[in-house]
């Protein structure tokens, strides 16, 4: 199934060869995984548990309802207005991560239903330069959460991200203002923000629309937080606890509302919405 | 090219001989007129070319005015406010009430130390999530009376220690974004120094954003950027070119309002003059938005964070059939995340 | 006079008897039936004559229904909300999403722990300040969606350590005060166990207020006023009588609005009796409350409030002239102050 | 001077005989000290910096311009709902304390001015059953921030208290609610509360209206927490730090503005009202 089967124009060239191998190595535990199995667990290892990264697609089949997903993404894709070079140009990063991921840029929004609720949908791909945020994310989550007061439903944004994309400099770091006056529209009409933070959560991102959701959702095994471990070694030498920055970390300091499985994600969605039903 | 510290001994020597000059009858008026005007010469010269790295050395000279020193010569009596009424009062992120032309208003704003004393006390600027929460609480303040918001940035970034991740640092920076979008009375912003990061932005979202000549304001560092990018540290000059985080670039890009000049060899070469620009432009834009009416100054507003980010349409010539085949399995768990 | 250990023996007894009853083919039915007749008989004798310490005591019997057991019988689906975004998650206040009749609420609940493991985690239903913090997100979030708030009092007091005292316990409390009394939504108030002082009250702001028959809600538990009063500690008997701190003096007294009756010797004796009763009495409550248009409600919330208080006019007879020579000087420095 | 001219109706008989020593030992560092010097001094000590207790009448001296202050307490006085009685009636009570202070209660509220700025100000007396909130300054704040509302002026609280009243019970406490819903009416309007908090400010008090000023100021050496030192040691048994609860300990931990001298504490409000002169 593609779950953009509704606007194919969306999709830039994906020129990568497909992986052909039928096994997997698990980072993990070391085990040869059967592929085919590994996705149809939601890309958790069926031997040790630990999650891999999901594909924008595989995060979205796994929340949604099948065969029910419209790409409502805008039209755009990353200028380059600070014409950015570091080791490669931004260009080439932005042509690469579309190449590998096939999307446009780091997150897809559409129109979809989860258990029969119609919502918002934004879900980031860490794979598409470390799920940074720059403009083209900035936009599309706007866009997100003006469909969705448009349409009068929830909005419900899965993070993926290392934080604001530094190549886009001063313009992605804004894009946190941005996302949050769109988010305070989306508040003033009551309607309800889900924001699901997962393996990572940080820097721009963390710290503006992902954590402004009414309420706060994070997938086992995310890490969130602001400053990343080397970030703060390096400034200030500091000792960092075991559970850093862990998803316990944070909902034992109070900054989320619940940790949930993977795999029970789709369900917990399911029942949180089924509150909002007299609302949205 | 001679760099600034060059120039910095030569304008002492001047002084020496003015010393000479008064102390001992001796004449070396004409010599020192022409040492001085050599030393403009040398000095425009230089900051016409400064590289953006330089201006970032500037920004963060340990001589250059702090926001205290702008507070107390714009302001009268500024009155301090202590405390997020939660967990602490943080001493890098100031807030206070403040007159500016016999009118009140609430100043928010980030101070370094001048000392190594006074920085631990201050984390050079550094504030931690009591210190956003604290700013939050002024605002609301501001708001309830109709005082304006003047917020003055000046931070290396937000402080990334345990404690401000114990006390969820970056949901205390996007609860300040989110008040800020909202308060219902006008906000100026000035970056003074360094505006580093959301630990800037915090206190950055405003109707008008200021900053002076040599002041840089940056989504990360440029030494950060060039372990990130370049994954080499002595590439920060490069890095510093990259990000365009001078205020001439970003009045450029459209990302500021006005730049305010600085005397030839930055603010603290006469702070004076340096007050006198930025207060005639702190008035003059404050006089601006107090005529515009609430609602529509909060549409501008949201209109201005609306509208910025710069992208494009997906080229047609981009486009082409995607199948589920060319998929990419996604199946590499990741080893650590990123750190910015 | 029997007490309530001496009648919880026998009913024990009288389970035995039925056994043995139906597992040896004995007939005992008819002294069964004389027995428990003469059960309920003392037990209506008891709990007619209850003192008001006795109901103290059964309103801390630790057999005594928690929140949680009510939350997860009279609502559905009860989705429990973590943290105060700041600092941590109290265990000791409970917030979350449920439905009562197929429509959305919000909970804000005081939970004890039944065992000592729990309590470790629940510190005996004491919140502090991150609870409350957290007891105004919920509520605020409950505002955002309309949904209508009710919340199960149920504690000691407020948490009374140094970390509670370190994050502005007292602010805490205030907050919540003031966030309730201007919630644009219905809220209602059960008080089910303890009512201990302002950590009671801090989530106890209603338009509503209702409590189980064998709840206590008082300024400070008798033993604090034995203490403090009669600096006698077996005067606790005396100050429960004093402080009128039971449902039914309550209700006389005109603050709260309404008695749930318990089955004979609480309500842990019949859970499912007490669930209906509250059950019935949170609906019949909310469907009025939701009748009232917002404005109207927040406006009788608002003299509700402002109309408590028991004072008479200063009595003429009373009144006399008052020359400053007589009055005293005030001179004694304190040494400490009182405790409440 | 007596504050109280113009109300003299609200005055209840003063038998006490009047102290008529002329000097007095400073329990702090135990010298003898001529009585009107400590008058004259704010009630501080001038040997060694001791601040003794003020009467209202005092404080008010202290703070509002000469010979400007309007008695405008309403003109009740305790009730008895529960017909309280403990070692001693709650009546007794009461009248031993008005006996004492020449008060009708524990707090005093009146129209003034500092440094010609129009304010409603209240003022607690702790010698009045330990400044106790029981209805009667329920109902005086409650009037007090009402007549500043019809004035358009500020309203300033010294609290100096132990809390709730004891003897009142249930109508004690919820004094703490009934002040609130006032105060947030003076905020509705955008007049400015300022809350000054003195030694005592603990319980009840300290856990509603006094930590509700938009600026709180607190008079150094002042006690302001919720739970009282023995509550915690009987309950907890916990070590507590030395500075515990002590303005410097509010202070650090935020729960305060500023920390302030008794004899600077009318200049320090006529700085703060000055910049309330365009709103108030
Ligand atoms: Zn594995
Ligand atoms: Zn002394």
């Amino acid at each position: 199934m593609s779950i953009f089967k509704d606007k194919q124009y969306l999709r830039v060239n994906v020129d990568k060869v497909p992986d052909e191998s039928l096994w997997m190595k698990c980072k993990a535990c070391g085990e040869l995984i059967f592929k085919r199995r590994v996705r149809e667990n939601n890309n958790i290892c069926p031997n040790c548990g630990e999650y891999f990264f999901l594909t924008v697609e595989e995060r979205i089949e796994m929340l949604v309802d099948e065969d029910n997903f419209d790409n409502i993404s805008k039209s755009i894709e990353a200028d380059d207005p600070l014409e950015f070079v570091d080791r490669k140009s931004y260009q080439e990063r932005v042509e690469q991560a579309q190449g590998v991921t096939g999307l446009p840029d780091a997150i897809v929004v559409g129109r979809t239903k989860i258990n029969e609720v119609a919502v918002i949908l934004g879900v980031m791909d860490f794979r598409f330069i470390g799920g940074s945020m720059g403009s083209v994310m900035g936009e599309q989550i706007c866009h997100g959460m003006e469909t969705a007061i448009a349409d009068k439903c929830p909005f419900i944004l899965v993070s993926s991200s290392g934080g604001a994309r530094l190549q886009e400099g001063l313009f992605s770091l804004l894009q946190m203002a941005k996302t949050t006056a769109v988010r305070a529209k989306l508040a003033d009409v009551g309607l309800p923000f889900i924001s699901i933070m997962t393996y990572p959560t940080s820097g721009g991102v963390q710290a503006s629309i992902a954590s402004l959701g009414d309420i706060i959702i994070a997938e086992r095994g995310a890490m969130i937080g602001f400053a990343g471990r080397r970030v703060i070694q390096h400034t200030i030498a500091q000792e960092l606890p075991s559970n850093y920055q862990t998803d316990t970390f944070a909902f034992e300091h109070g900054a989320i509302d619940r940790v949930v499985k993977r795999d029970h994600m789709r369900e917990e969605l399911s029942t949180l919405l089924s509150f909002f039903a007299e609302v949205a | 090219m001679s760099d600034e510290r060059t120039l910095d001994l030569l304008e002492a020597k001047i002084e020496e001989l003015k010393q000479l000059n008064v102390m001992d009858g001796i004449d070396l008026s004409s010599e020192i007129a022409k040492l001085e005007k050599k030393l403009v010469e040398l000095r425009r010269e230089l900051y016409a070319n400064l590289s953006d790295w330089e201006r970032v050395k500037i920004a963060r000279n340990p001589k250059r005015p702090y926001a205290l020193d702008y507070i107390q010569t714009i302001f009268t009596g500024f009155y301090e406010l202590h405390g997020d009424r939660m967990i602490g009062d943080d001493r890098a992120l100031l807030t206070g009430l403040a007159q500016l032309n016999g009118q009140t208003v609430v100043i928010v704003a980030q101070q370094k130390g001048r000392s190594t004393e006074e920085n631990k006390e201050r984390f050079f600027g550094m504030a931690r999530p009591q210190g956003y929460r604290k700013g939050v609480r002024a605002m609301k303040l501001a708001e309830r009376f109709g005082f304006p918001v003047i917020t003055f940035i000046d931070t290396p970034g937000a402080y990334p220690g345990v404690e401000s991740e114990e006390a969820n640092i970056g949901g205390a920076i996007a609860e300040s974004l989110l008040t800020m979008s909202q308060l219902r009375t006008p906000i100026l912003s000035v970056v003074i120094g360094e505006g580093g990061s959301g630990g800037a932005l915090a206190i950055g979202v405003a109707d008008r954003v200021l900053m002076l000549e040599n002041a840089v304001y940056s989504v990360i560092t440029p030494e950060g950027a060039a372990a990130i990018l370049w994954k080499e540290k002595d590439k920060t000059k490069e890095a510093a070119a990259a990000l365009n985080l001078t205020a001439e670039h970003l009045s450029e890009l459209g990302l500021i309002d006005t730049v305010i000049p600085e005397p030839l060899g930055g603010a603290h070469k006469d702070f004076d003059q340096t007050v006198e620009a930025l207060k005639a432009s702190l008035v003059g834009f404050l006089n601006e938005l107090r005529k515009i009416k609430l609602d529509k100054l909060l549409d501008a507003r949201f209109k201005r964070y609306r509208s910025i980010g710069s992208y494009r349409e997906l080229g047609v010539s981009e486009q082409e059939a995607y199948s589920e085949e060319t998929a990419p399995s996604g199946d590499a768990p990741v080893e650590e995340a990123p750190d910015e």
